[in-house]
């Protein structure tokens, strides 16, 4: 491999980081209003969601990039490749979030709860002050297990025809019939992109094991 | 599924959307992040040849896996790039007259001894691609073969044709079948570790593929074949791309079945 | 409609892939759990393989499944180590999700009040009684929702040893679609089945739900 | 106004599990007053204190706090909103019988955060008070630590602090001085006094028999979910009606 | 054998964060004696009991369980192993001031477990034994419960049975009957003068002053993480060397 062949491959890098960045963070914001609203139990919305969680983590995601790519027209809604591909992988993991956030919330300590409710609390209050600070740090290892599947999944999106890092690779082995090296430097940048949030999230829990949470 | 648009609509839109792959050596590929291959060049001439009939070519790039999907559901017009003619895909598409034959071969490691003719096929394991055009002609190698008493060995499928090749080297499988221009540029690029066989079917084609809704389109393409062969480009860059010309292909589009066993003399 | 009898006719290739898809499965996760709860007890040990534990799980949280499975399945051979497709896939996917185990293990135990661990200790369990009566059921029973995503992960990571041909659902799928092309309905018969199995390990888990109800680990 | 009393408890009942804990409890507080609840372990009196701010939901009986029902809303006879329990939760106190500090901030900040947040006083404001409470329980040396770190004793104090910095009309403490050594609960029940000095309502579960007999203006004694007595302090230990509380009494010595 | 002592502390210092929690504690504790550890809040006792079972990692001093040494392997002078740690610490019981009880196991099996997976006694004699001691302390028709369901003073008459459990040579008891009502620390501490007759040997931080002075073979009274008086208990509560201890015994009246 030369260095164009390097070039490209950060090329694809910075497109896969991108579009993973969105969609996790809208991700991980779409899988918490989830889990709120789960925790609510609107009769009929439940179900919906409990559905939708069910169907989205089991759906492969190249099936559902395929899916709105291709019948986003019929739909009426013209969506760009990016779109497409971001909606696709945000749609898949907010459904993990959402379990994720859920399970924070169903094992939250009751006694601190109960402490924050006889001083008044409303529910809200209680959830931005003393929930949602603990939680933020106790959920991280499933958070950031989430955001290394969804980085690791989104070479799904190259079926639209998105450019991202494993398509790059594809480019590169079917010219030289060598397929590992590319593999390989591809999975090198990989690691070094999740790495930066293995590193954050280690970073997070330092900070966090001072409250002995 | 309404977004397919026929010549009309092409050129009240100005432009035709073509989807072409990126890892399909030597049809379409990419090399220092721009595209090559045969139809690279053959694009020139297209889009030439488009705009005197007053619209523009759009190329978009995707993988095979999407890519047939996309074309039958309208995102594009017509795939560019090099389908392999089978009788499946002619129930969904008609196919523009083919450009290059796709015979198919056997691919073998260098200095594989045990394997020569045909009949020394017996019993070895083969890979193929999944769901390919290979595959659905495999048969005609199994009859091949058990008419002179032999009989097809293993058949392991894969997704796609890197990972076939590194296990043919790795010595999982005993040869590989894929179609004679695919073959020929493997073998011109790792001349030292794999080495071209003999035919194993009947003629093949590598064609356009079209929806069927679209039949205006599809005699402008027969139209642009038509001159680029009878001008001699064709053929120049066939020899460029694939390393032998195919004189003998057909003119016409092949669209429906029986049409095209005739052309491949399948019964 | 015809495309739906093509499928009908393809019902072998389906359920053998599906058969497949579940021994792969539950051979994989049951490896995968015990190997990720050793994992963590070796972290709970403390010591000098702390490190080289944690470089261990984080390396494979890094690391894509499909380079993993790439590696074992074209890279080992040119170390002159040749595994069945079927082995190759089986190692790769315990080791990598015994990792995700491990991790989900280890966060949920950062969380574990302490008491409870120093009353077992001034009971004199000994290091691994300590581990299996006391750690890790409390550990295995709060982090219910996560192990359900890890499930379908693993569920849906056996999709990805198609790349090393082991014919899985997906394989047969792929192989079905791409022969007759029929994608659509073809896939849609795949998420129906992969869809029936991770609603059973969904209600399989809603019913171990109980079990942290029971014990206060769940309110609401 | 001063004829509404502080707590109305009406026909309070309560079950787990079909075992019933809470018993037709009927208990009036007035304003100003100390109640304590004595009782035997797993008798229900904690159950009653978390009953009368809802954090437990009765099967029966109604709960006044100065007039106003809780839990259900009066007009519509449906279950109260959350923000209105929040309301009324607010003008209550409730020192837990395990603390129940939030772990995620320190000693002063646990005191500080419910006046900042819910009564919505400024942050010096607030700060202020919480160190005042602070030293009242001798914990100021502790300010910036987090729960965690603190003994017993300690976390105990800051539950009190924590309570008092919202200065509710109503204070439910549960057993407050269970966690300390006899010179602090000296301090803690002259805390108490004081309050109960300064007119603030208190119902106390305790098994300190001196502060029953010294401050209250009722004891009540519950048995198995029932309240078999309840009379003024004097009575109580003096002269009890049943012979369940004599007996109680004389193990108490 | 008998002259060797049940606990021996010397010189044992321990800090938090550069502060420091104990001082210099000497103490030696004969075998059926009972120690009866007085002190305020915050002066260090429980992180003595925990440092005596190397719960807490000492900065200095040596702790020995009946001659042996603990947390440091005496031959090599490194640090003990987690097997021969639990082996020492098998011959100890402790009752958390906190319980800790196991929260997924019921009632009967937090008590049943420590037998059955450390001294892997059969599960029906463990049965028998558990269902004997729940019943000395008043729990057994608890005892298909889950922890979370118990009242304070519930999960603090199981801690007590589940340490019992393993009649251990020595037992740490941290504030035993701080959340019983006065009925029920009398009947808990005549299991434990019950107990100290039976010879074993005791180490309790208790605020029951009655208690101490009834059973104790010595009292120590910390203060600031000093022993600042170490005495037969007659002497202690009648004549303390001290200033410091008269007054926190005037207090405590
Ligand atoms: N969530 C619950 N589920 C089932 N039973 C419960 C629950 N909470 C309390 N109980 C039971 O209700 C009874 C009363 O409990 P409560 O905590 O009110 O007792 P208490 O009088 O405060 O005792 P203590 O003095 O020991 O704190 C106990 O028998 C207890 O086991
Ligand atoms: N993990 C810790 N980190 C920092 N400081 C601690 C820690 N544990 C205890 N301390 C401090 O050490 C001191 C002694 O604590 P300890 O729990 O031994 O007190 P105690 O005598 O048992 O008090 P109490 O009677 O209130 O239980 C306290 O000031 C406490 O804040
Ligand atoms: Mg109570
Ligand atoms: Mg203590």
């Amino acid at each position: 491999m030369n260095g164009q062949a390097w070039l490209l491959l950060l090329e694809g890098a910075w497109t896969t980081l991108w579009i993973s960045g969105v969609s996790i963070a809208i991700g991980v914001l779409v899988g918490l209003g989830i889990a709120l609203l789960r925790m609510a139990r609107i009769p009929f919305l439940d179900q919906l969601l409990v559905t939708y969680v069910s169907l989205a983590r089991a759906t492969p995601l190249v099936t559902l990039v395929l899916f709105l790519f291709l019948a986003g027209p019929t739909l009426g809604l013209g969506l760009s490749r990016e779109t497409a591909a971001i909606l696709a992988l945000t749609l898949n993991t907010a459904a993990f979030n959402a379990e994720i956030w859920r399970s924070a919330f169903i094992s939250f300590s009751r006694e601190q709860k109960e402490a924050a409710l006889a001083c008044g609390m409303t529910n809200r209050l209680f959830f931005r002050r003393i929930m949602l600070p603990q939680m933020l740090t106790s959920s991280l290892p499933g958070l950031v297990n989430e955001m290394s599947f969804l980085i690791k999944s989104s070479p799904a999106i190259a079926v639209i025809g998105i450019v991202d890092l494993t398509r790059v690779t594809n480019r590169i082995s079917a010219v030289t019939y060598e397929p590992l090296p590319p593999i390989l430097a591809a999975g090198l940048l990989y690691m070094l992109i999740i790495g930066i949030l293995l590193r954050l999230q280690a970073i997070a829990e330092k900070k966090a094991s001072r409250l002995a949470m | 599924l309404t977004a397919q648009a026929d010549l009309a609509d092409v050129k009240a839109r100005g432009y035709l959307a073509v989807a072409t792959e990126d890892d399909y050596a030597p049809f379409n590929f990419i090399v220092d992040g721009k595209p090559e291959g045969f139809h690279k060049d053959l694009l020139e001439d297209f889009k030439a040849f488009a705009g005197k009939s007053g619209f523009d070519v759009r190329q978009e790039i995707l993988p095979w896996t999407g890519l047939l999907a996309s074309v039958a559901s309208g995102q594009y017009d017509m795939g560019y790039t090099g389908a392999l003619v089978t009788d499946d895909r002619l129930r969904v598409f008609n196919f523009a007259p083919p450009f290059a034959s796709a015979q198919h071969y056997y691919v073998k490691r260098k200095g594989d001894d045990s394997i020569g003719d045909i009949a020394s096929l017996s019993g070895k394991t083969v890979g193929l691609q999944a769901g390919s055009a290979l595959l659905a002609r495999l048969p005609e190698l199994k009859k091949m073969l058990e008419a002179g008493g032999g009989k097809l060995g293993k058949v392991v499928e894969y997704p796609s044709y890197p990972e076939i090749y590194a296990d043919l080297a790795n010595g999982r499988l005993d040869y590989v079948v894929n179609s004679v221009t695919s073959v020929n540029d493997l073998v011109k690029a790792k001349p030292e570790v794999f080495a071209k066989g003999l035919p194993v079917s009947g003629n093949g084609f590598a064609a356009w593929p079209v929806p069927k809704n679209s039949p205006e389109l599809l005699k402008l393409l027969t139209t642009f074949m038509q001159e680029v062969h009878a001008s001699g480009r064709l053929a120049e860059l066939q020899q460029k791309w694939f390393g032998e010309s195919f004189d003998d292909l057909p003119l016409e589009p092949i669209t429906s079945v029986k049409q095209f066993h005739e052309l491949a003399n399948i019964e | 409609m015809s495309e739906w009898l093509i499928l009908w006719d393809a019902r072998d290739a389906f359920l053998a892939g599906a058969l497949n898809t579940l021994l792969l499965f539950f051979v994989s996760v049951s490896a995968a759990f015990i190997l990720g709860a050793a994992l963590l007890y070796q972290l709970e040990q403390g010591g000098w393989a702390t490190r080289p534990l944690r470089w261990l799980i984080d390396l494979m949280r890094m690391l894509p499944f499909l380079v993993l499975a790439y590696l074992l399945y074209y890279g080992l051979p040119s170390l002159g180590l040749k595994m069945s497709a079927w082995s190759a896939g089986l190692i790769a996917l315990a080791i990598y999700h015994a990792a995700y185990f491990a991790e989900i293990l280890r966060g949920a135990r950062v969380l574990m009040p302490e008491g409870q661990i120093e009353a077992a200790k001034a009971h004199g369990f000994t290091p691994l009684r300590l581990f299996l009566r006391i750690i890790l059921p409390p550990l295995v029973i709060k982090t219910r929702p996560l192990m359900g995503n890890q499930l379908i992960y693993a569920l849906k990571d056996t999709a990805f040893l198609t790349i090393i041909t082991v014919q899985e659902l997906t394989a047969a799928a792929n192989s079905v679609s791409a022969t007759y092309f029929i994608p659509m309905e073809a896939f849609i018969v795949v998420i129906a089945i992969y869809w029936a199995i991770s609603i059973c390990l969904e209600l399989a888990l809603k019913w171990a739900g109980r079990f942290g109800v029971k014990r206060g680990f769940e309110h609401v | 106004m001063s004829d509404i009393p502080a707590v109305s408890i009406e026909r309070l009942s309560k079950s787990f599990d079909g075992v019933e804990v809470l018993r037709d409890i009927d208990l009036v507080v007035n304003k100003g007053e100390v109640v304590s609840v004595l009782g035997s372990s797993g008798s229900g009196k904690s159950t009653m204190l978390r009953c009368i701010n809802w954090l437990e939901q009765p099967d029966r009986g109604t709960i006044r706090i100065a007039g106003q029902r809780i839990g259900v809303d009066e007009k519509t006879g449906r279950a109260m909103g959350n923000r209105e329990l929040a309301a009324i939760r607010a003008r209550t106190g409730m020192v837990f019988q395990s603390f129940n500090l939030w772990p995620h901030l320190t000693v002063l900040h646990n005191v500080m955060e419910a006046p900042m947040q819910v009564k919505r006083i400024s942050r010096d404001e607030a700060r202020a008070t919480a160190s005042a409470l602070l030293e009242k329980v001798g914990m100021q040396h502790k300010q910036d630590a987090y729960p965690h770190t603190l003994s017993g004793g300690q976390k105990q104090r800051v539950a009190i602090a924590r309570a008092l910095a919202m200065s509710p009309e109503v204070i439910l403490f549960d057993e407050p001085t269970s966690a300390l050594d006899p010179e602090r609960v000296g301090e803690v029940l002259t805390v108490m006094k004081n309050l109960s000095a300064e007119g603030y309502t208190m119902i106390v579960v305790t098994h300190e028999m001196d502060f029953a007999r010294a401050v209250s203006d009722q004891v009540v004694f519950l048995e198995k979910g029932k309240i078999i007595e309840k009379s003024d302090p004097e009575k109580f230990f003096t002269r009890p009606d049943t012979e369940r509380v004599r007996k109680f009494l004389e193990l108490a010595d």
